[in-house]
């Protein structure tokens, strides 16, 4: 198809699938009047039995914390397919180190970028920890927090530091954390079977005080190792995506 | 305003398609496939919404005040998730693309293919 | 409390972390990583294998976390086990664990990343057929293509695996975002995510507008991944390039699957609420009757071995969702068992394709004329599969294709039972050929299409050392599989107890009753009664008629040129080829025309298939896009 | 929601301004997807992509959903952008 058959034909089928769609949305109840029953259901129990205040993060590690470990395992299958598919290239390094390189031309970093990143760095660990240990209470989780945590690391990286970098973050080990992470879920839930409970039930004492940071029993827990997880993940991906740019970095020093 | 965020929605998936349709660009049409998700973030924090409600948060409001739909947003953030997850493995694999066409375009990739 | 169903996804997901934990700290002990993988997977057949058993009774549901429905509202997640789906998941365990088994000595280096993709894989698959929540559905979904496509490029030092992946994985996402956008219209309309639930209140009153939209979006993405026409062009892209261990899970049982999910979502959300029109069905019936058509066809034009067998699958997929079209429990009884003969056999042909491939470096029919001839196993076990999916007397295909076309001429539709024979001819024959060309150097080389010949020459070979026999994790496992899929035609009573189960599957006040109310179903009811499902004379002529029919297909293809009237002109072409020196090949391409004698229309259809399948992913989207808006328009059409 | 009508709302604005914020910021996210997908400099449009990113959050903070907000920040105009950014230094055609 040439690229003008092809837009005529979405036009067309597209405007017909948009016709469909915005025919079936009279059966909808309009705007701002969800009808329930399964959000309210949950909005009556969920303090009371998690002691979590943050209903969204009760949802997500326990009510549909099933869920929740198919996310998790989601990212985990797709770091390491990214670090299968890049792999090679990693590989071709040791036999080519020269490849591509005549053709960059990276201005070395200023000081005052260097600064400031790493200024930033520091903070973005601290509050990547604390989004990751207070899904309990707030609105944050060990999945907003891992992402910050990753990126205070990858901050270091914009710093230049990028042989810092690779030490904080051998492949192999991150490949550890990120099992660590994943299979803590995992275990965390399974800890509960063997306690002859239902996977994934909390089997931690929930804490008097709702709100509180060490409340919410399982919930505390699972986040935190999705937080692991997520920041290993992450690192890794963006590890294996700059190794690709460090080839070319390498090559021109 | 009683449909208009799901006429906003079917814009956004539209749009995502048309871009995934027409894109010469292997990066263009990933992030074009970003857009696609996005809609579905819209379209579920959407019908979850109630007129007047606060969010299910009940750290610092009284018990049993009207809240939005809890589910809907925990819904929203694994498709957040899955959607950085596809994202980083599609980019991995253009990267690759061109580390072996030398191009992005998909009809150039698809003529060397063989 | 029982908790199995927590095990069969808890132990594989575990596992993967572990191996991907455990594969740096062990360094060259990794084996040991890949036996414990194997391991895990057998275990999960294992139990999976019991849990069907087990429900055969009545269903199971387990309430993750603990959280059970209050008042008749569910606020958790369920797996609600049947028979039928819980076989399908423990099918999905015994084609990994072959896969995995075939890949021992497979790959130069398996790598501790392939058994951790393979055990997600796995845990993906098992999630999505036992779930019994909708929103659960697509992120198992997910689960599952994630893994998928990272295994498809998992020799990304090849060319094509890129190419196939990045088809996959575009392809596949749209649809699974669409899928999300049903998802979260249903929920708009009903506020629930259980399945149960939602076929509760949309079963209220009839279906309005916004149900029907909901339905086709949803099962939208199962359709792209259940390779339904047109949404069936990144399979065969993803298959010729995927490693041939995991083209036997794609084949196996990922597309089959995406029909399974339909089959699913049909009979227990939207079944009551859609009234279960008979024009609902028909929709499905002309949807499968095309894929399985237009399967067949591309089968035969095929040259690529993997590629051709990809093809196959399409048909196939085709004629199982025909089975569940007829929305009876025999034609559900027909498709599962066909669905589990087939996954067997075509498993054992992929392994076989892999052995090739390991023993031989190319997949390229042409090339291969003739060469196997010393793969002598490899060629017996290649050829015994290929008739078992010609539907050979007893190969399960047999049975399961019988049923679907008794149900059929039951209600009525006797004429669909000439279609999917003709159908498991082309395929079964195409697959007979290569077997005969391939393995015992029958009749002449096919010729070669310049751009098969090319495609085909792109795969070289998956392995590098060990070429010169074929080691025994490597036959094994396709000869089990082979063995496997005559053993489950021979089981007594196979017919009545597959019927039950489907009966089971389709009694939606059951499961609803099941899931919401914890009540024991001990004697389900499904919309239409089980009927006879036993061996007729009329299955056996015509399952007879196809193993048959392939056969003289496969002959024809291999000796046409020397019968009678065409040899004289096939030697007068190849004189006139001989002269004109350059491309041999191209003269392949022009000789066979001659002799057809109809260039014109025979170069046309070549033009306007490879316009279809073009390679280019913008393409695929757009067909998709079209083939929704059809159908959308169809069901507008019905329930408006 | 006429049953809401008397009920004390903790807002600080009344719900038709609500409203009207909503419609507005709906509009933008719907301009913020059509500039992603019309701007085809891939460089341009990662730019272009995290400013939808952040139209996006605010929609989720104005829809009560800061949990969302949070992720579609750290994710749609941190995360993606420093991926898209990385590969696309990779895949830099050299006369570029």
């Amino acid at each position: 198809m040439t690229q003008a058959q092809r837009r005529w034909i979405f036009l067309v089928a597209g405007t017909g699938l948009a016709a469909f769609y915005l025919w079936g949305l009279s059966g909808l109840p309009g705007f701002g009047n969800y009808p329930g029953p399964y959000g309210p259901a949950i909005l009556q129990v969920a303090v009371a039995q998690t002691h979590a205040t943050g209903v969204v993060s009760a949802v997500n590690f326990l009510y549909r914390g099933f869920d929740t470990v198919g996310e998790e395992f989601i990212l985990f299958t797709a770091a390491s397919g990214v670090s299968v598919v890049l792999r090679h290239l990693r590989g071709e390094r040791d036999r080519s180190a020269v490849d591509e390189a005549a053709d960059r031309d990276v201005p070395p970093t200023s000081s005052a970028v260097r600064m400031v990143a790493l200024v930033f760095a520091g903070p973005a660990i601290v509050v990547g920890w604390w989004l990751a240990s207070h899904a309990q209470t707030n609105p944050s989780g060990g999945f907003q927090g891992g992402v910050v945590l990753a990126s205070g690391f990858v901050l270091v990286y914009l710093a230049g530091e990028f042989l810092v970098f690779e030490r904080f973050s051998p492949v192999d080990l991150l490949d550890v954390v990120e099992g660590v992470g994943a299979g803590g879920f995992a275990a965390t839930g399974l800890t509960a079977v063997f306690l002859s409970m239902p996977f994934l039930a909390n089997w931690l004492d929930l804490g008097q005080y709702p709100g509180a940071v060490s409340s919410s029993g399982t919930i505390a827990l699972i986040s935190f190792f999705v937080g692991l997880e997520v920041a290993a993940a992450f690192i890794l991906i963006v590890g294996e995506l700059l190794e690709q740019t460090l080839l070319i970095r390498q090559g021109e020093s | 305003m009683a449909v208009f965020p799901f006429v906003v929605v079917a814009w956004i998936l539209g749009i995502g398609l048309y871009g995934i349709v027409t894109s010469r660009h292997l990066v263009h049409q990933i992030v074009c496939l970003t857009v696609v998700q996005s809609s579905t973030y819209v379209l579920l924090l959407g019908v979850g919404y109630v007129t007047g409600a606060v969010a299910p948060y009940y750290y610092d409001v009284p018990d049993h005040t009207p809240a939005v739909d809890p589910v809907v947003q925990a819904l929203a953030l694994t498709d957040v998730v899955v959607e950085a997850a596809v994202t980083a493995l599609l980019l991995s694999f253009a990267v690759q693309a061109h580390k072996r066409f030398g191009t992005l375009d998909p009809h150039e990739l698809a003529s060397m293919k063989g | 409390m029982d908790q199995l169903l927590a095990l069969v996804i808890a132990m594989p997901l575990l596992a993967a972390a572990g191996v991907s934990a455990l594969g740096p700290l062990l360094g060259s002990r990794r084996r040991v990583l890949d036996a414990a993988a194997i391991g895990v997977a057998c275990a999960v057949a294992v139990l999976l294998f019991i849990i069907m058993l087990r429900t055969y009774g009545g269903d199971e549901v387990y309430w993750f976390a603990g959280v059970k429905p209050a008042h008749g509202v569910v606020i958790g997640i369920d797996f609600e086990a049947q028979s039928l789906s819980a076989g399908l998941a423990c099918l999905a365990a015994v084609l990994v664990v072959a896969a995995m088994t075939f890949s021992w000595r497979y790959f130069h280096g398996v790598g501790v990343y392939y058994h951790a993709l393979m055990l997600t894989f796995l845990a993906g698959m098992v999630g999505f057929c036992l779930t019994g929540d909708v929103f659960d559905l697509f992120v198992w979904f997910e689960l599952m293509g994630v893994a998928a496509y990272a295994l498809t490029a998992y020799r990304p030092e090849e060319r094509g695996p890129i190419q196939g992946g990045l088809n996959f994985a575009i392809t596949n996402s749209v649809g699974a975002y669409l899928s999300l956008s049903g998802i979260g219209l249903i929920y708009g309309r009903t506020g629930a995510l259980n399945l149960a639930q939602i076929g509760a209140f949309a079963g209220r009153h009839p279906a309005d507008r916004l149900v029907v939209v909901a339905f086709l979006l949803i099962i939208s993405g199962l359709l792209v991944k259940a390779a339904v026409v047109p949404f069936h062009f990144w399979l065969a892209d993803a298959h010729a390039v995927a490693p041939t261990p995991v083209c036997v899970l794609f084949s196996g049982v990922m597309v089959e699957l995406g029909l399974y999910g339909v089959a699913r979502v049909y009979w227990s959300m939207f079944g009551a609420a859609l009234g279960h029109r008979v024009a609902v069905g028909h929709v499905f019936l002309a949807l499968g009757l095309l894929t399985a058509a237009v399967g067949a066809v591309y089968c035969v034009r095929e040259r690529h071995i993997k590629r051709l067998l990809a093809f196959s699958t399409i048909s196939h997929a085709g004629m199982f969702l025909v089975g569940f079209a007829l929305l009876t429990p025999l034609g559900l009884a027909g498709s599962a068992v066909y669905v589990v003969g087939h996954a067997m056999v075509k498993g054992a042909l992929f392994l076989g394709a892999g052995i090739i491939l390991h023993r031989l470096r190319s997949v390229n029919e042409p090339y291969l004329h003739g060469r196997g001839r010393r793969l002598r196993v490899t060629g017996a076990v290649f050829t015994l599969a290929g008739l078992g999916l010609a539907n050979l007397p007893p190969f399960a295909t047999f049975l399961g294709e019988g049923w679907v076309e008794d149900s059929a001429s039951a209600h009525g539709l006797g004429w669909i039972t000439a279609i999917l024979v003709v159908c498991t001819i082309l395929s079964g024959g195409a697959v007979l050929r290569v077997a005969g060309g391939v393995f015992y150097g029958l009749g002449d080389p096919p010729g070669e299409d310049p751009e098969m010949a090319k495609e085909a020459a792109e795969e070289t070979s998956e392995t590098d050392t060990g070429k010169e026999r074929t080691p025994l994790t490597m036959i094994v496992p396709a000869a089990v599989l082979t063995a496997a899929a005559i053993a489950i035609g021979l089981v007594g009573r196979l017919g009545p107890v597959a019927e039950a189960a489907a009966v089971r599957f389709t009694d939606q006040a059951g499961y609803n009753a099941t899931v919401l109310h914890g009540a024991v179903v001990t004697h389900p009811v499904g919309l239409f009664p089980a009927e006879p499902a036993g061996v007729t004379l009329s299955s056996l002529l015509a399952s007879g008629g196809s193993a048959a029919g392939a056969l003289i297909l496969a002959w024809l293809a291999l000796y046409w040129r020397r019968l009678p009237m065409v040899r004289d002109r096939v030697v007068r072409d190849r004189v006139l080829r001989d002269r004109v020196p350059g491309d041999r090949v191209l003269g392949d391409r022009v000789l066979g025309d001659r002799v057809l004698g109809d260039r014109g229309p025979s170069q046309l259809v070549v033009a306007v298939s490879r316009g279809f399948q073009s390679g280019v992913v913008n393409d695929y989207v757009t067909w998709l896009v079209l083939g929704l808006a059809c159908l959308g328009g169809v069901f507008a059409l019905i329930i408006g | 929601m006429t049953e809401l009508a008397g009920v004390h709302t903790p807002y600080t604005v009344p719900v038709v301004m609500m409203d009207v914020l909503q419609i507005t910021v709906l509009v933008l996210v719907a301009a913020g997807a059509t500039a992603v997908v019309l701007v085809r400099r891939p460089v341009r449009q990662v730019v272009v992509l995290s400013v939808y990113g952040v139209l996006l959050a605010v929609l989720f903070l104005v829809f009560q959903a800061p949990d969302v907000t949070l992720s579609a920040l750290t994710i749609g105009a941190v995360a993606l952008p420093i991926v898209l950014l990385l590969t696309l230094a990779k895949v830099r055609k050299p006369e570029e």
